[in-house]
């Protein structure tokens, strides 16, 4: 990463830990819902942009981890509730491994996304059965948790201290992803998205390491979602509905998923949209539709592609505007 | 009848071609020979508008066809046999000939798919059989009939030896000899085999980093041992 | 020492038999090459040695243990490498990317990894490592350079380089010089006499069309036609083989 | 193309007339009541929420017009609620954090158990609008909210009894109905309300248990045939919007009318008419929430319906907007009765004030803010003498607060 | 035995629908999100010409045929400004493309016919029903069944045997070559996806009578589309068509032994099938 772009990141993290010292709590809320399902397309990004699986489920996930966190705390565990986040993240994990393990060897690309999505379905159909998750109306009054670290005791009840917990965790969580992805573990799964057989052929056991791909991706959508319920105070099974699988779909192409930061970027740049057109009720489809054709067809590569170009365009001496062959070429 | 001037040609950022001047006369044979890389393809891909963003004068028969689209050119009577043949699996080979139909030059008809099979004794055999199910000598057969389907006048063909067994490679520049004979085509061949090259061309044309190092007829050429070891390192 | 061993191996593609009753044995430190015309089963012989692709009947034993059933990563452990017909790099990674992924899969498949869990960068044992291979490949001036846009031929070197960094047993190479102008194939089939050169006991296994780099290296020829095998020996045995001579060869004397 | 492109351009331009405003300015108009509108104004729900958007601007222009609010003009701020109780948290949040103490929001129930529980830390009153769902004034109350709707037991428990005094013959009931769980109620509701009049008559009634269909789905051919089967002669159907249209379309196929003595829907009321026309079932009973045409004596609702038919040249409302406007109305009268916006203030006065709505008086029980209005069930059906192809031939009022279930403020009715 | 009747009327419905979102995934390996859209603007427009009140077969099926036209109209321009110009890029690009134009025609739907439900009657002569065998059919069902299998044939008979089928397969799976061989492979292109999306139109036109016409109309069908599509073989005609069959049937018993969870078996069905035939029954094809 450039320079400028990193300063930049530094300038965006410090806007977004100040902003409930300024902004309006309606953009706080959306900015903290904005942080976490930004964590979550980071999620479903280290399972497409790097061993090239995508998946149209991950609501699925990003729902398990809600329910999970919504039922305990109702339970009255709130005191162990970084403990309760673990316990999501891995009620995630284990549910993505069972289904990795199932469905990896035989199915990938389109089919494994279209299997993905009929579970992710499947999942909130029974989410909206049972009675005792509250059916369709989901588990509501969700409480911000209060606990003890030892040392101290921390209230996430009070004001906006739950949105700071929400930056820190999801701080962790990009960190986390990010040395995921940079590290030796990263650079062989990009391996088997650039190429699966000759990654085999290098004694990668592709599907092994596909298959803990998707449970650390499957994990981290879950504890994004677990932090999710207590910022929304309330789960429904459209928590995990085909929208929110096509929520890091989304974010990831617009951001760019060449880059680690594209889905962050997609994620923001939608929230924008989606808040500066919030008045303009009745044609929000359309604006919304056109704002994403403008987007695909001026940067294919996503923003964070063209930021990317710009730079290089900037830092490197100007070379002549080339058209792209009108017909893919085969061969050099 | 072919004509084309100072080509550059650009595969995205990168430069192949550097001013490339070509012409190929009426029933003109000329051979582009020149180690891989050295943008033999890219040439062939130029003329035809197919691949490479190309800027440089192009014409034919006198007119320019500059931004004229594949289908166009290949409607004029330009045919190119892409070096990977590029058969239609799920067609048969009878089939695949049949395809070519569409290209024909208007004004002259297309030869009946029948005289074509005919013409190649060695697709008499296989003329049902699907374009998957066919050895590579063959596909090679099949991709030079089906330009010639369409009474091309000029015949591009770039490395038809590649991965071709030797004894089938003999067979070849008789076949494609012969054809363009019969059929009154021009032919440009590229070719990284001069055995081949020499048995069914007249001139030569040395290409090496996109640029074309040396031009003159195959007697010129053997006289010209410099030339062949500086760029070809045979 | 038998290090390959192919005992009558069957394989079709649908209808189509492509391998009939296949057998084969390749000692440990010879250069053994497979040749045919197009469509005789060499390249569908290779990848059921190397378990790209599984067989109806027959086996495949790999230093004296029967492989028919590892699939292709376990194999590579075991020691086989293997390059493709074309090239097949990681085109997103720079050359020197491409290496490093090599060096630590074999690290790592090894159990030798000598890089911490949590480390992000390679060790320096790994980078030097890279930079001798890319200084054996003439590639070390390209390190930085994306695969994409190497040449076809530094393409082929660094595929070879990424098979050699698994330190492999047997080098499986398919058409090495395919596509290749001729310059390019005399150094590679330098390239790879050095690699396999006597005294570094490595047993080469390939396929070519080129006589040229076929006489160059290798010891022992099988000759293959429509999926079925119709000679072997040292050179001088097939170049008098006339079955060989009239489907194969041809005139070859011509422009061979 | 009925949708008004002059409203719509209207209300782009207002947008964008808001976007450019900084949010200072516009929290610095002190002098306006301004009320928060959350309802659902994109996706799939965003019908209802055109109604209750439609009924509110017509009681704000209504009341400004009569003067406003202890002279203060009154302000609406419409958010959508992007159908998820996420985005309505997130108006609600920006709305309050403007300023704004008033709030009428409507009308999925998970939106609403969405916002409930900030009120508190906002300090704000709420009005929630058509919102049926039994939750919102049971396990979920809360005391700053009250519900101006209708419960299930309410209107579908004296949607039985009318039936059975309707129909004291028929001895068996079907019922088909989406699968969505919230919808049981709705049915349990119908055959309480069934069973317990039959008692009181000395009758018995057998009620088979509900057909199910897939919600949104398109082909409800093999349920018909099921229900059809069952041999019962009274039908209670309980889908909703398109489900229940593409219902009566692939029904009407199988002699629909013939089979059944007795045909109910739950609350699509004018809906069914308005799409199928001239092929309406010949007779249909349905509940409303409000209907103009039986509230003859109310001036209020003639006016609003009169405003309606202005608006938008529909002579059958929804019976959401009446519902809307009340709201509206209520919190209004509230606010002009108390003097004050502040929730502490106007709770109390809510509780005892009963204006004149279009609905009738609004009161609400002190105990569950759980409104307890007029129940009124229409029945309509094809008509070739009438233009549109159908009319409506009789209406029946029920006193809602003989319904009411129990209340139970804070825990689960059982 | 009803049940399988109900079954078969399910399954080419949703055959209409899917049968070209398999198509346009066959020519442009994309996923169109937009299909279900495309679908319910050609039910719109089709509403549009016959009104509440169809006069006759014919007078539905013309209007189906308008809609399919215009709706074939509105792909061609929305393959000619959009996907043409991101073909190059990553496919998935595509996807958000499609995503895109979906949430445009629906806003687009909501302007010009409003929220209002609106319904079409099917036009005397079926919308009555026959008793065969004892068997009481709604006559507009046999009306969806012979459509399903008409386009079916029609389609199978264009793409297999017909040289404008042979034609388009060629430049799908090789446009390169195509063009060299001299076929105009833009308009080739145009003209397929337009007819694809023209599939859509028609479908819409012809289901008019089933459903209830309203802004969602196109999820409704969308996901059961996909699904058949998938479990078909992706780009496979012949596959979507039996698929659909299937999961029309298997949705038909599902209400008959399992009332109690409707349009649930179809999601287990399609998991079990995506397990045992990754590649859908009868294998992907490149059309």
């Amino acid at each position: 990463m450039n320079r400028l772009s990193t300063y930049l990141l530094v300038a965006l993290a410090a806007i977004l830990l100040l902003l409930p010292l300024w902004a309006n709590s309606g953009l706080v809320f959306l900015t903290g819902t904005t942080i976490i399902v930004a964590v979550f397309a980071l999620s479903w990004n280290l399972l497409f942009g790097y061993a090239g699986l995508a998946s149209f489920g991950s609501g699925g996930l990003f729902s398990i981890g809600a329910y999970t966190m919504a039922v305990m705390l109702r339970q009255g565990y709130e005191g162990q509730f970084l403990l309760l986040i673990v316990l999501a993240t891995l009620a995630g994990g284990v549910v993505a491994f069972a289904i990795g393990f199932v469905a990896l060897r035989r199915s990938t690309g389109i089919f494994l996304a279209i299997l993905t999505l009929a579970l992710a379905e499947l999942l909130r159909i029974t989410l909206a059965k049972i009675h005792w998750l509250g059916a369709e109306d989901g588990i509501p009054s969700i409480v911000r948790p209060t606990f003890s670290i030892g040392f101290a005791t921390v209230d996430l009840s009070r004001g906006n201290s739950y949105y700071w917990f929400v930056c820190i965790a999801c701080a962790l969580l990009v960190g986390l992803t990010w040395w995921i992805a940079h590290g030796r573990f990263g650079r062989t799964l990009r391996t088997i998205r650039l190429d699966v057989e000759r990654a085999a052929f290098m004694g990668v056991d592709t599907h092994r390491y596909r298959l803990v791909a998707f449970t650390i991706s499957g994990a981290i959508a879950a504890c994004a979602g677990a932090l999710f319920a207590p910022w929304a105070q309330i789960v429904t099974p459209d928590i995990g509905n085909m929208m929110r699988s096509t929520q890091p779909i989304l974010f990831t192409l617009l951001g760019g998923a060449s880059s680690f930061w594209g889905p962050l970027i997609g994620a923001f740049l939608f929230s924008a949209i989606e808040f500066s057109t919030r008045t303009l009720v009745g044609i929000q489809e359309i604006i919304t539709g056109g704002i994403l054709l403008a987007v695909v067809l001026m940067f294919p590569t996503g923003v964070a592609g063209a930021w990317n170009a710009l730079i290089a365009g900037l830092s490197a001496r100007p070379e002549p505007a080339k058209a792209a062959p009108a017909l893919q070429p085969v061969k050099e | 009848m072919l004509e084309a001037s100072r080509i550059n040609a650009f595969y995205g950022g990168s430069h192949i071609l550097h001013g490339v001047d070509l012409s190929v006369p009426a029933l003109g044979r000329v051979a582009v020979i020149g180690r891989n890389g050295a943008g033999k393809s890219t040439l062939l891909k130029s003329i035809m508008n197919a691949g490479p963003t190309v800027n440089g004068e192009v014409s034919w028969e006198g007119r320019s066809i500059a931004g004229l689209p594949t289908f166009k050119r290949a409607r004029l009577g330009l045919q190119l046999v892409p070096e990977d043949r590029r058969i239609y699996q799920h067609l048969t080979v009878r089939e695949n000939i049949q395809m070519a139909a569409y290209a024909t030059t208007p004004g002259r008809r297309p030869i009946p798919v029948q005289d074509i099979v005919d013409r190649f004794p060695m697709l008499q055999p296989i003329a049902e059989r699907g374009g998957g199910q066919i050895s590579g000598g063959q596909q090679q057969m099949v991709a030079i009939a089906r330009a010639i389907a369409c009474r091309p006048r000029l015949l591009l063909l770039d490395e038809p030896t590649e991965g071709l067994a030797p004894a089938i490679v003999e067979q070849l520049a008789v076949s494609v000899r012969e054809l363009c004979d019969a059929e009154e085509a021009a032919l440009l061949l590229c070719e990284q085999n001069i055995w081949f090259a020499r048995q069914i061309t007249d001139t030569v044309l040395v290409m090496d980093t996109g640029r074309i190092t040396f031009r003159g007829s195959w007697p010129e050429f053997d006289n010209n041992p410099e030339i062949k070891q500086r760029h070809l390192a045979v | 020492m038998t290090i390959i061993r192919l005992s009558s191996v069957d394989k079709s593609y649908g209808s189509l038999k492509v391998l009939h009753g296949v057998d084969a044995e390749i000692s440990e430190g010879e250069t053994f090459a497979i040749i045919g015309p197009n469509g005789a089963g060499k390249t569908t012989l290779f990848k059921v040695m190397t378990g790209e692709i599984g067989c109806e009947a027959g086996s495949v034993e790999f230093l004296g243990k029967d492989v028919t059933r590892d699939p292709a990563y376990k194999r590579t452990r075991a020691g086989m490498g293997r390059t493709f017909q074309v090239a097949r790099v990681f085109k997103e990674m720079t050359a020197e990317e491409n290496l490093i992924v090599a060096v630590e899969a074999r690290l790592q498949n090894t159990g030798k990894s000598d890089a911490p869990w949590y480390a992000v960068k390679p060790s320096s044992a790994t980078l030097d490592e890279v930079h001798s291979i890319l200084v054996r490949l003439s590639l070390d001036k390209k390190a930085r350079t994306p695969a994409s846009e190497l040449s076809h031929g530094d393409k082929k070197r660094l595929e070879l380089g990424i098979t050699l960094a698994g330190r492999p047993k047997v080098l499986m190479l398919d058409e090495p010089t395919a596509g290749m102008s001729p310059s390019d194939r005399v150094g590679v089939t330098e390239l790879i006499r050095d690699i396999s050169g006597k005294g570094s006991g490595l047993t080469v296994v390939m396929t070519e069309h080129d006589m040229g780099v076929i006489f160059g290296l290798a010891d022992r020829i099988m000759v293959m036609n429509q999926g079925r095998k119709i000679a072997q020996g040292s050179i001088e045995e097939i170049r008098a083989n006339p079955v060989v001579r009239e489907v194969y060869l041809g005139k070859e004397a011509h422009h061979a | 193309m009925r949708l008004n492109r002059r409203h719509f351009l209207t209300t782009t331009a207002a947008g964008i007339g808001a976007l450019a405003m900084p949010g200072i300015l516009r929290a610095a108009q002190g002098d306006t009541v301004r009320i928060g509108l959350i309802t659902t104004l994109s996706g799939p729900g965003q019908l209802y929420g055109n109604y209750i958007k439609d009924g509110s601007e017509i009681a704000v222009e209504r009341l400004n017009a009569a003067g406003g609010v202890n002279g203060s003009k009154i302000e609406l701020v419409v958010r959508d609620d992007k159908n998820s109780p996420e985005g309505a948290v997130t108006a609600f949040r920006e709305l309050t954090g403007d300023g704004i103490k008033l709030f009428a929001q409507g009308t999925f129930t998970a939106n609403l158990l969405g916002t409930l529980p900030l009120l508190e830390e906002a300090d704000v009153t709420m009005m929630m609008v058509g919102a049926s769902a039994l939750a919102l004034t049971h396990e979920a109350y809360n005391p700053r909210a009250f519900r101006l709707g209708f419960s299930s037991p309410m209107c579908f428990g004296g949607y039985g009894n009318l039936m059975a005094q309707k129909h004291p013959e028929i001895e068996k009931w079907a019922m088909l109905r989406s699968d969505v769980t919230a919808l049981a109620d709705i049915t349990n509701a119908f055959s309480n309300g069934l069973k317990a009049e039959k008692v009181k008559a000395g009758r018995t009634v057998e009620i088979l248990d509900p057909v199910l269909v897939p919600y949104g789905g398109a082909d409800f051919r093999n349920q018909i045939s099921n229900i059809i089967g069952s041999g019962a002669p009274g039908l209670f159907n309980v889908l909703q919007g398109a489900d229940a249209i593409s219902y009566y379309k692939q029904a009407r196929t199988f002699g629909l009318d013939q089979k059944f003595k007795v045909l109910c829907d739950s609350a699509n009321e004018f809906a069914i008419a308005k799409a199928m026309g001239a092929n309406t079932p010949a007779s249909l009973w349905s509940w409303t929430g409000w209907y103009p045409a039986a509230n003859k004596d109310n001036a209020v609702s003639d006016e609003v319906h009169k405003a309606y038919i202005k608006l938008r040249g529909d002579e059958y409302p929804n019976w959401y907007i009446g519902v809307s406007h009340d709201s509206i109305l209520t919190i209004a009268n509230a606010v002009q009765k108390a003097g004050s916006m502040e929730a502490a203030k106007l709770i109390p006065t809510i509780e005892t004030e009963a204006p004149q709505g279009a609905l009738g008086k609004i009161h609400f029980r002190k105990e569950d803010h759980g409104f307890a209005g007029d129940l009124t069930y229409i029945r309509f059906g094809r008509d070739d003498k009438n233009a549109n192809g159908w009319s409506v031939f009789e209406t029946a009022q029920l006193p809602g607060a003989e319904f009411l279930e129990r209340a139970t403020p804070g825990s689960k009715l059982n | 035995m009803f049940t399988l009747v109900n079954g078969l009327t399910t399954g080419m419905a949703v055959f209409l629908v899917a049968a070209g979102l398999t198509l346009v995934f066959g020519i442009m390996r994309i996923l169109n999100f937009a299909h279900g859209a495309f679908f319910m603007i050609g039910a719109y427009v089709a509403s549009s010409l016959v009104g509440s009140a169809p006069r006759s077969v014919l007078a539905l099926i013309a209007a189906a045929v308008v809609a399919a036209l215009v709706v074939g109209v509105l792909g061609i321009v929305v393959q000619r400004f959009i996907l043409r110009r991101i073909q190059h890029v990553d496919e998935h690009y595509m996807l958000i493309a499609t995503f895109a134009v979906m949430l445009v025609c629906v806003g687009f739907v909501k302007l010009v016919w409003g929220l209002e439900f609106l319904s079409v009657d099917p036009p005397p002569g079926i919308d009555a029903g026959v008793e065969i065998a004892g068997l009481f059919i709604p006559s507009f069902s046999l009306f969806i069944i012979a459509s399903g299998i008409v386009v079916f044939l029609v389609l199978d008979f264009v793409i297999h045997r017909a040289w404008a089928g042979k034609m388009i397969t060629a430049i799908a799976r090789d446009g390169w070559m195509a063009e060299l061989l001299g076929i105009n492979v833009p308009a080739g292109i145009m003209a397929a996806v337009g007819g694809s999306f023209a599939l859509a139109g028609l479908a819409g036109g012809l289901l008019l009578p089933n459903q209830t016409l309203s802004p969602a109309l196109g999820d409704s069908f969308l996901l059961l589309a996909f699904i058949t599509v998938v479990i078909g073989g992706l780009g496979n005609v012949r596959g979507a068509f039996i698929a659909a069959i299937l999961l029309g049937v298997i949705d038909g018993l599902n209400t008959m032994f399992l009332p109690a969870y409707p349009g649930v078996v179809v999601y287990f069905a399609m998991v079990a099938f995506l397990l045992l035939w990754p590649n859908g029954i009868l294998g992907e094809s490149r059309l």
